[in-house]
């Protein structure tokens, strides 16, 4: 059974590993978005493989899944509420375009 | 063999409204003529339009018959007769009918054409008003089984129809399942008047038989779920089960068809304003008598 | 078992597949489309890994959001989307290297902990709603509770954000005195 | 006509030896749906019940074998008409009713008389064609000049080279794209580029030109362009093909990606490509966001509109930003030597026409309202000839007038339900219409009931008015109103109130016909070989019409004619703008434009 945990965690980590490099090489904000959720679908691998084969006592770990599904929904509502608008005022939602938003 | 029965019934159930859709446009009641459309439709060419998104374009209709076939998979005609009686069955024939969306929109985008995007992005539009009446009417018939599992809803309405029970739930589904399944008089993104069949209008021969397959299929299983949801599935007295979840299925897929025929296409507006303030209220408020119900009635 | 290994391994590299995709294509859609196949095949892992629950509200949450996504995507890559010769990406290298390295230390964890016994059976699915259900209820409500006055929030927030400014003029100034 | 009965070889399909084939060959013999040019609406008023024939009435050339031309067409449709035949998957056939071979088209098939025996009867030949000769050993390629467009090359970097052959740039040695020429010069500001799927052509059949129903293609932007980058991936130089937008003055210099490795801040600099540069030309939307916006060709033969009408909207989603509608049918200058329209108002010079010839004339280029305009035609010249009216004869006139007003509004009315996706409308009123249309004064007093209970059925059906109240509401300032339209814009002047007024003198029209004599064709009364003017109007279902005209010798030399829908049609750029797509054809359609009668 370890077997399938580990294959679980494996890919858990390669989707969180494209997941980080799409968000950081993305200059979209709309494709940012999409690297961050391929990251919260590693993450939410992990967490259903650790539930399963770890704690399948404890649901706290499916209540954890499921508050990141809530997390990648409320992500997207912001992110794209925040693009509208940006895109309203620049007519663009490129991170390169983004100089105002510069410390 | 269960399978067997139930793919049996599903196609048997789309001939059925195939020659009533077809006795609806001709005015002539033929038994035999989706057959020979079926054949007709082979024996044309399958045009592939200029600049495809391949993909799209041929998984769209397999994607849309799939959907509707899984859909189906989850919803038993008698209490042994369904192939699988899943433990979260009622949640699966959401998951499987979100993705009739997706498949509209691969068929929008696919074929490279104004009408068909302009079809596909007219059904993304209205997905809070078809989705979230799906979702939450179903949620207040699970609440009344206290399970998720298809076969234990229908059992909880061996006493009472859930049409009887919470009959506010039964008319925002049905009119929902309508709508998702896009027919008249929701059928906005194949809307002829306006798009000149929208999402369908590029697809020919094989790839539209499919399509026209997919989409009766649909209605079948939007049926099926309604009578398995709201009209006590297989209860019913002397005959077997199974004939009873037949009957019922037919008798509300054939109203689902009748109905668009007497009605103007709605306004998309006016369908997605009706669904926020209407709708949704509505499918609220359902919930809540059905938990006092619940909670009140032993 | 090897049935279990077999079907998460595979819905695990569709996952990994569709989600390179997601960033090799140069289709908006096909983009947010691949995203929405590998969160199905996430959701089928979950499936595997006999949390059916879980499994299809993730099929069922991510049909309608990528669907969302790909509008969104069309709607404002416009034409350039990667196209025209022009590079949606930037600091390619960097980026790698945090993507590589990420996963490494997280494979390299997976690998070398020491995971213990691990569980054989787990409850059938309509047991698992069940009790997931009386966790929801019960000792994890204030979280789920909080859950859903964000996502409320939320949504009141995008929309305050996303409907247009009325009035225009007066934002044209302070545009223009930025 | 063909005597063997087979289908001409640019409609057959390739022949593959299969058992099967004869079993679909008789399935696709019956299953004929075929595809009525100009429309449906004008086989009805020819009297043509098609669903009776054994024909189902398709609403795409996507979905139809069969071409049905019904009359004759004019120059403009015959290329559309051979746009729809490239889009009709074979195997399919060409049926002409009552009328000539368009010349864009190979010859037709079949062909019979404008009676709905000869059509039975022909679609009984058609089907046998169908069974022998939907599979050939060769078929062709139908190809006519039409679909044709002249591929150009032009380098995307500089927009100034522009070769026939492919090839490379002289200047910069990136590889030519392939356009159409004549289309978009790269130096507009913005507009919709069509040239960029171009070269896809032979990857395909012959049929893929057109985005459906007209031979212009309207992709929007980002759509195509993502296409084809899909279809480069694979060869690395196909890279450079997708620099080429025409937003000529992006800099597009520097596609090296390594510049953008380190951070890329300094995109001012380096070759980034601004999104922000992109936008800032495009127009806004009502919404405030600066989207591509869509121009979408509907029509000349589209399900929701007249047959031979063409709007051309530009979408901005689902809305409609602008639009303008043209007749590719209306009464042009056809034929007869060298006319040349004196004023706008559309006058016509025509040779000399033998006063009989001309009502025939005019009768059949209106073939939506043929009495109205015969009787128009028969008016001025009678008046012309100094012609008193003659008691009897006006009234069995008026009457003929009248059952077409009625006929001709249950035809509105069918079209309005293939608009509407109201499926019982349309059939009930053009089974209505095929009875009133040629119907004695006793019969129609017996069709009475059902006309009525239309209108209370139309009252009672639900999401009716919330569909039509509101829509295609007319300037105030529109001037130029006649007939239905006019009389209901005192009544809100909405598509529900145009529904309702158009109910109402169908009503107010049974009564003159109880009260009035037998309808009866005007015939023109002898004139004898009399000169002089005459002028004449007479209210046709949609509106005014008004004819003037000068006789010689019992010879009509010149005329002038003024119809309602000329004026009509210029209120569509007004009563799309701003509209949902669905709103703004349903106002278009309210009008009950007929495409025959706008003169151009």
């Amino acid at each position: 059974m370890t077997v399938v945990l580990i294959v679980a965690l494996l890919t858990g980590a390669i989707l969180f590993g494209i997941g980080v490099y799409g968000a950081l090489s993305q200059t979209n904000l709309v494709m940012i978005m999409m690297g961050v959720e391929v990251m919260l679908a590693g993450a939410m691998v992990n967490l259903v493989a650790f539930w399963r084969f770890l704690h399948p006592e404890a649901y706290s770990g499916q209540m954890f899944v499921l508050v990141v599904m809530t997390v990648m929904a409320l992500e997207m509502a912001v992110g794209f509420g925040v693009a509208i608008a940006r895109f309203r005022a620049k007519g663009s939602v490129e991170m390169e375009e983004a100089e105002d938003l510069k410390g | 063999m269960t399978v067997a029965i139930v793919l049996l019934a599903l196609l048997g159930s789309a001939w059925l409204l195939a020659v009533i859709e077809g006795w609806m446009t001709t005015g002539r009641l033929s038994p035999a003529a989706p057959l020979y459309s079926g054949l007709a439709h082979l024996g044309r060419e399958s045009i592939v339009p200029r600049s495809p998104d391949r993909v799209f374009f041929e998984a769209a209709p397999v994607l849309l018959l799939v959907v509707a076939v899984l859909g189906m998979a989850v919803l038993p005609l008698a209490p042994d007769l369904i192939i699988a009686d899943l433990g979260t069955g009622a949640l699966f024939i959401n998951a499987a009918l979100a993705y009739v969306l997706v498949a509209v929109i691969m068929a929008g985008w696919g074929p490279d054409g104004a009408y068909a995007m302009i079809g596909g992005w007219r059904f993304l539009g209205q997905l809070i008003a078809y989705s979230m009446l799906i979702v939450m009417p179903i949620t207040a018939v699970a609440m009344r089984a206290e399970s998720l599992v298809n076969t234990a809803i229908v059992s909880s309405q061996a006493g009472l129809w859930n049409i009887v029970y919470q009959p506010l739930g039964f008319v925002l589904f049905f009119i929902a399942a309508m709508a998702l399944a896009f027919r008249a008089p929701f059928d906005l993104p194949t809307a002829e008047g306006d798009l000149g069949g929208g999402v369908d209008a590029e697809y020919t021969g094989v790839r539209l038989a499919v399509l026209r397959l997919a989409r009766l299929t649909l209605v079948v299983t939007l049926a099926s779920a309604t009578t398995v949801f709201y009209l006590g599935g297989w209860h019913g007295p002397l005959f077997p089960p199974w004939a009873w979840s037949l009957v019922k299925t037919l008798a509300v897929a054939v109203s689902m068809l009748l109905v668009g025929r007497y009605l103007p296409r709605i306004r998309e507006a006016d369908l997605m304003r009706w669904c926020w303030i209407l709708g949704i209220p509505l499918a609220l408020v359902n919930i809540i008598i059905v938990g006092l119900l619940i909670l009140v009635v032993p | 078992m090897y049935a279990q290994a077999f079907f998460v391994a595979v819905f695990g590299l569709a996952a990994i597949g569709f989600g390179v995709v997601v960033f090799r294509t140069s289709s908006m859609v096909r983009s947010a489309l691949a995203l929405l196949f590998s969160q199905t095949a996430v959701g089928c892992m979950f499936l595997a890994m006999q949390t059916e629950f879980l499994g299809v509200l993730q099929i069922m949450m991510m049909a309608t959001e990528m669907s969302i996504m790909a509008i969104f995507m069309v709607m404002f890559m416009m034409d350039p989307g990667g196209l025209g010769g022009m590079d949606m990406s930037h600091q390619k290298r960097f980026s790698i290297g945090a993507g590589v390295s990420a996963a490494v230390v997280a494979i390299a964890v997976a690998l070398l902990s020491d995971w213990g016994p691990v569980a054989e059976q787990v409850p059938d699915a309509e047991a698992q709603t069940r009790a997931l259900g009386m966790e929801l209820l019960g000792r994890s409500m204030m979280i789920f509770e909080t859950a859903g006055i964000t996502i409320l929030t939320a949504m009141i927030a995008a929309t305050a954000v996303a409907i247009p400014v009325k009035n225009l003029a007066s934002k044209d100034n302070k545009e223009a005195s930025e | 006509m063909s005597s063997d009965l087979t289908i001409n070889s640019t409609g057959a399909r390739q022949k593959r030896p299969s058992l099967l084939q004869k079993l679909v060959s008789r399935a696709l013999a019956r299953n004929l749906s075929c595809l009525i040019v100009p429309g449906p609406e004008v086989a009805l008023a020819h009297g043509l019940d098609i669903r009776a024939a054994g024909l189902r009435i398709s609403t795409t050339p996507r979905d139809a074998s069969v071409l049905m031309i019904v009359g004759d067409i004019s120059e403009k449709m015959c290329d559309a008409v051979a746009v729809l035949y490239a889009q009709m998957p074979r195997p399919r056939a060409i049926l002409l009713v009552g009328g000539q071979t368009p010349s864009t088209l190979p010859g037709a098939d079949i062909s019979s008389g404008l009676s709905q025996d000869q059509l039975t009867e022909a679609v009984g030949r058609l089907e046998r064609a169908f069974a022998d000769g939907a599979f050939v050993d060769s078929p062709e390629e139908f190809d006519s000049s039409v679909l044709h467009a002249r591929i150009e090359y032009v380098c995307p970097m500089h927009p100034e080279v522009v070769e026939d052959e492919p090839g490379s740039c002289p200047k910069c040695g990136m590889d030519l794209v392939a356009r159409e020429a004549g289309e978009s010069t790269p130096d507009h500001e913005h507009h919709h580029d069509h040239e960029h799927h171009r070269h896809e052509h032979e990857h395909y059949h012959d049929q893929e030109q057109q985005s459906h129903h007209d031979h212009e293609h309207h992709h929007d932007h980002q759509h195509h362009h993502d296409h084809k980058h899909q279809h480069g991936e694979s060869d690395d130089h196909s890279e450079h093909e997708h620099s080429g937008h025409d937003h000529g003055e992006h800099d597009h210099s520097g596609h090296d990606h390594e510049e953008h490795d380190h951070g890329g801040h300094d995109h001012g600099a380096s070759g980034f490509m601004s999104m922000i540069e992109v936008t800032k030309d495009l127009p806004r939307s009502a919404d405030g966001l600066q989207m591509d916006w869509l121009e979408v060709p509907f029509g000349p033969v589209f399900p929701g509109l007249p047959g031979g009408l063409k709007l051309t909207l530009t979408l901005d989603g689902d809305g409609v930003t602008e639009g303008q509608a043209t007749s590719l049918v209306g009464m042009a200058t056809e034929g007869e030597g060298s006319e040349e329209s004196q004023e706008s108002e559309g006058s016509q010079e025509s040779e000399e026409m033998d006063a009989d010839t001309f009502i025939e004339h005019l009768a059949s280029a209106i073939p939506l309202a043929p009495v109205s305009y015969r009787l128009l035609a028969c008016l001025a010249i009678e008046q012309a000839a100094g012609l008193s009216d003659d008691q009897a004869t006006t009234q069995a006139r008026n009457s003929a007038l009248e059952r077409e007003r009625i006929a001709s509004h249950l035809g509105w009315l069918a079209q309005s339900g293939r608009q509407l996706g109201f499926a019982w409308l349309t059939q009930r009123a053009s089974t209505l219409q095929l009875k009133v249309r040629d119907a004695g004064r006793d019969r129609i007093a017996e069709l009475e009931p059902e006309l009525r209970t239309l209108g209370t059925r139309l009252e009672r059906t639900p999401l009716l008015k919330s569909r039509l109240k509101g829509i295609g509401v007319l300037p105030v300032d529109s001037s130029d109103l006649r007939g239905p339209v006019a009389r209901a814009a005192e009544d809100g002047g909405d598509a529900w109130a145009r529904l309702w007024q158009r109910l109402d003198e169908i009503a107010a029209s049974l009564e003159l016909l109880k009260s009035g004599e037998e309808p009866e064709l005007p015939v023109l009364r002898d004139i004898g070989n009399a000169s002089g003017t005459g002028k004449a109007t007479v209210d046709t279902p949609r509106g005014e019409a008004r004819l003037s005209l000068k006789l010689e010798h019992g010879k009509v030399k010149s005329y002038k004619l003024d119809t309602a829908c000329s004026h009509h049609i210029d209120l569509v750029p007004k009563l799309v703008e701003g509209q949902e797509l669905g709103d703004a054809l349903l106002a278009v359609g309210s009008l009950d434009l007929s495409p025959w009668e706008v003169i151009s």
